[in-house]
């Protein structure tokens, strides 16, 4: 175990790694966007419009994924010191706050057709808005740390006080929203969509998934790289390679 | 008296001598509440309903406001003379030392804060009911904020720019509080049966109460190392 | 079905093709920048490693 | 006993210092000499505790200080760059909370502290009227008030005038008769009578 | 005190802190945290008299009357169970159709009717092809079953 936690191993192994994750990323993207745009029938209210979730929900879905895996991580980090959990932590703000800003966009470019406005304050959307201000947070904390293991500590910190704030500012949002919005009222039901809808979505969640790991694992090369600078074997690898 | 209580009854006299010495310190926050709220007639124009229908969106962002130009003053000062480094090296549990200082805070910030609320609700046209409702959710709401923003606090310790930073931090995390806080007021003036709005404002302050304090201390630690 | 069709998206081509092009851009950028990052990083380093060698001889 | 092996300190990503040990004994005295930026004061900082070492272990009493915690919070007093003195409150306040932040004060032997430092003059002012050397003064009373057994002086000598440093050197020596510990920094000879002073030399 | 008792009295003031949140929590939901009633719930008497609450169900086909210059509004909510006559003055939303859901803001009066201050429509989020809606038309699909946006 410690082996493969020490960054030397690490950085080894995910530079064999990301070639592989890029590649299924790419053959997983074609087939999701060949089925969302070609094979799957037009839906019975919303029309072709309805094809802009296959990219909003999968980001929307990593916004909150990437989130959650951030803050393990750097609970991690914290109760055990592991470094890498570290370095991952650290590399997950600025792919998350990205995913959570096309969510974003998307879900308003998606709002113009179905609601004739650009921005409802709906549940989802509002909630969303909270998690990317929650990011840029993050991320401004982050930015004004120098010193790298103070940065990812106090970092840690913040997102795990966000994760336990997140159910709680998605439950107030979506009680408010039902208060106020009166486009959309949820209660208890399941979600019905067709399985020919269903694929491609299910295909794109898991290439956003995918990709994410690819991003993240070439981000924690250059970070352990720049962390581990002192050290002999990072001599060794600039010069192996050009 | 065990030395627990008596260390944390010390802190708390002395957070409140140390903020009284300062008075402008403490009457900041609350002016500048007062200041806000009333400057919305003034761009909304006086209409007692219109004024009526966002007092309690426009007063609970006033104190969320107030109490983060406070949040200063929570470490600020112990961290530049030193005395926080003392307060860590200090053999009883940081977690309730700090939770003794964020008590003193929000004594000086949220109480005030509490207390002027009543005149303000008069300003903006509250209907008498509303205004005992507007007190009682300060009252459980402003608690989180203090706690909140202690965390906040901890975490910019030192930072260029700490006090725009921690506004990017905490806000975010003051929504529910001001979703509830504010909606048991509307809630009030609309009729409507407000018991959940305060059971969930108390909620909040049970969760605030049992993880702010140790993530504060954690964030404490960090940012003195 | 043919192109025209295709791209027009039943009058929400707009909506639609913005989407799928701002996600585009946004999985373009996450992979360049960390990749660009990389080249830049790699050469600061090799010059620090450099200095480093030059200023202790002998050492490491 | 205070044990320390193999400790390594980085500041940032700049090492500092690695493979530093020494054991110090009741009634002895460590002085730590170095150049600006030779991890001095990160080294009484990880010796406090508030700062961690990369590797390494500290042992307070043959037991490792992040287990003993509180224990050996209980036992140390630390004076750092900055004197830990709130401007606000009077020198005895300043003095009071010092003293509770472990145990119950004791006025009469604030007082006679003060008196001893030569600062009972200023009991009632605030403490931000005080020059620089006073602030050190008073920094220096909080270590008589709390009676800790070990004491982690940073420049304890800076900014102190002859007398003043003459009346620290007393204070060293009867904490070192009390079998006391002294972990210090200073750029100046510490002058304790008749006492085993260790040198450790950072670079 | 030693180690071992302050962590058992953090756990324990953890887990207080937790229960009471959680008590909190579900007191609110028993308590009127429901977005809206059911005409059945309604009936039943579940609702505190005297306050304002909110109703929801379908509008039952034919039963929308307008009177005068089309500001006054009858109507028949129903959850296929109970109904209950709704009476409203205003400009109802562009979403108003029969058979579609709405929620309504209001009171009930003394003789078992509820008089609206305000009238929201729910919107649909269900994906299906064409073909796929109108197989499902009539059945489940009109007993008005919320979906959310997957």
């Amino acid at each position: 175990m410690h082996k493969y936690a020490s960054p030397k191993f690490f950085y080894a192994l995910a530079g064999q790694l990301t070639p592989w994750l890029g590649g299924l990323t790419a053959i997983l993207l074609i087939v999701g966007i060949y089925l969302g745009l070609f094979i799957a029938p037009a839906d019975y209210q919303q029309g072709e419009s309805y094809r802009i979730m296959f990219v909003h929900v999968p980001a929307a879905w990593m916004s909150m994924f990437i989130y959650m895996m951030m803050a393990g991580a750097g609970a991690i980090a914290l109760v055990w010191n592991i470094k890498l959990a570290e370095i991952f932590s650290s590399v997950c703000a600025p792919v998350g706050a990205s995913f959570t800003f096309l969510a974003l966009v998307t879900g308003s470019l998606w709002g113009k057709p179905m609601w004739g406005t650009w921005w409802a304050w709906d549940a989802r959307l509002t909630s969303e808005l909270i998690l990317f201000f929650l990011y840029i947070g993050y991320m401004a904390l982050q930015a004004s740390i120098d010193d790298p293991r103070r940065a990812a500590r106090a970092t840690a910190i913040l997102a795990l006080v966000g994760v336990v704030n997140i159910p709680v500012i998605h439950f107030s949002v979506e009680w408010w929203n039902t208060l106020h919005q009166p486009a959309s009222v949820s209660k208890i039901g399941t979600p019905s969509i067709h399985p020919s809808m269903l694929a491609p979505l299910l295909l794109m969640i898991f290439a956003f998934s995918v990709y994410f790991f690819t991003v993240a694992l070439i981000r924690m090369r250059n970070e352990i790289l720049e962390r581990e600078r002192h050290t002999s074997w990072v001599a060794q690898v600039l010069e192996s390679k050009t | 008296m065990p030395p627990l209580l008596n260390a944390i009854g010390c802190i708390f006299r002395r957070d409140i001598t140390v903020a009284l010495r300062r008075s402008t310190d403490i009457l900041t926050p609350i002016i500048f509440f007062l200041i806000v709220v009333s400057l919305f007639p003034l761009g909304l124009g006086p209409e007692p309903a219109a004024l009526r229908s966002i007092a309690p969106g426009v007063i609970w962002v006033a104190a969320l406001l107030a109490t983060m130009l406070s949040l200063n003053r929570l470490f600020a000062n112990d961290h530049a003379d030193g005395t926080l480094e003392q307060l860590l090296l200090s053999p009883h549990p940081l977690t309730v030392l700090v939770l003794t200082k964020i008590a003193a805070h929000w004594a000086l910030t949220g109480l005030p804060l509490v207390l002027i609320s009543p005149l303000l609700a008069i300003q903006m046209h509250l209907p008498p009911q509303a205004i005992g409702t507007l007190v009682l959710s300060l009252l459980l709401g402003t608690p989180v904020l203090s706690l909140l923003g202690a965390v906040g606090a901890a975490l910019t310790l030192g930072l260029r720019g700490g006090g725009v930073l921690v506004s990017l931090l905490v806000l975010p995390l003051y929504t529910p509080v001001l979703i509830f806080g504010a909606g048991a007021v509307t809630g009030v003036i609309a009729d409507i049966d407000i018991e959940a709005q305060f059971s969930l404002l108390g909620a909040f302050l049970a969760l605030a109460l049992t993880f702010a304090p140790w993530a504060t201390a954690a964030a404490l630690r960090v940012s003195i190392e | 079905m043919n192109w025209t069709q295709f791209f027009a998206m039943g009058g929400y081509g707009f909506y639609v093709w913005s989407s799928y092009g701002l996600a585009a851009v946004i999985l373009i950028l996450n992979l360049y920048l960390p990749l660009h990052r990389r080249k830049t990083v790699r050469r600061l380093l090799r010059e620090f490693v450099r200095l480093k060698r030059s200023s202790q001889p002998g050492s490491e | 006993m205070l044990d320390v092996t193999n400790l390594e300190c980085v500041r940032g990503d700049r090492p500092l210092f690695s493979r530093l040990s020494f054991r110090l004994k009741p009634g002895e005295l460590l002085h730590i000499v170095g150049k600006n930026g030779s991890g001095k004061t990160t080294l009484l900082r990880t010796l406090c505790g508030l700062t961690h070492a990369v590797t390494g272990e500290i042992r307070w009493q043959g037991l490792a200080i992040h287990e003993l915690g509180d224990e050996y919070r209980r036992q140390l007093s630390y004076v750092g760059h900055s004197n830990g003195i709130q401007g606000e409150l009077t020198p005895e306040e300043n003095l009071r909370t010092a003293s509770c932040l472990s145990k119950k004060p004791n006025a009469s032997f604030i007082k006679d502290t003060l008196q001893r430092l030569g600062l009972a003059a200023y009991r009632s002012f605030p403490a931000k009227v005080l020059s620089q050397g006073q602030k050190r003064r008073l920094a220096l009373a909080r270590l008589v008030i709390q009676k800790k057994s070990l004491w982690i002086l940073d420049e304890p000598l800076s900014a102190l005038d002859v007398d003043s440093v003459d009346l620290m050197s007393e204070l060293l020596t009867d904490h070192l008769d009390q079998n006391g510990l002294i972990v210090l920094t200073s750029h100046q000879k510490v002058d304790v009578a008749k006492k085993k002073i260790n040198q450790l030399q950072l670079d | 005190m030693k180690t071992r008792h302050k962590r058992l009295a953090i756990i324990i003031a953890g887990v207080a802190g937790l229960t009471i949140a959680g008590l909190l929590v579900l007191n609110a939901f028993r308590n009127n945290l429901v977005f809206f009633y059911s005409p059945t719930e309604v009936l039943a008497g579940k609702v505190a008299v005297n306050k304002t609450f909110r109703i929801g169900g379908m509008v039952e086909k034919g039963s929308v009357r307008r009177s005068g210059d089309g500001l006054k509004v009858d109507f028949v909510v129903t959850d296929l169970n109970k109904r209950m006559p709704i009476h409203y003055e205003g400009v109802l939303p562009d979403l108003f159709r029969e058979g579609q859901g709405i929620v309504a803001q209001g009171r009930l009066q003394a003789d078992n009717t509820f008089t609206a201050s305000e009238v929201l429509a729910k919107h649909d989020e269900k994906y299906m092809p064409p073909e796929a809606a109108q197989a499902l038309k009539g059945g489940a699909y009109a007993a008005g079953k919320e979906a959310k946006k997957p």
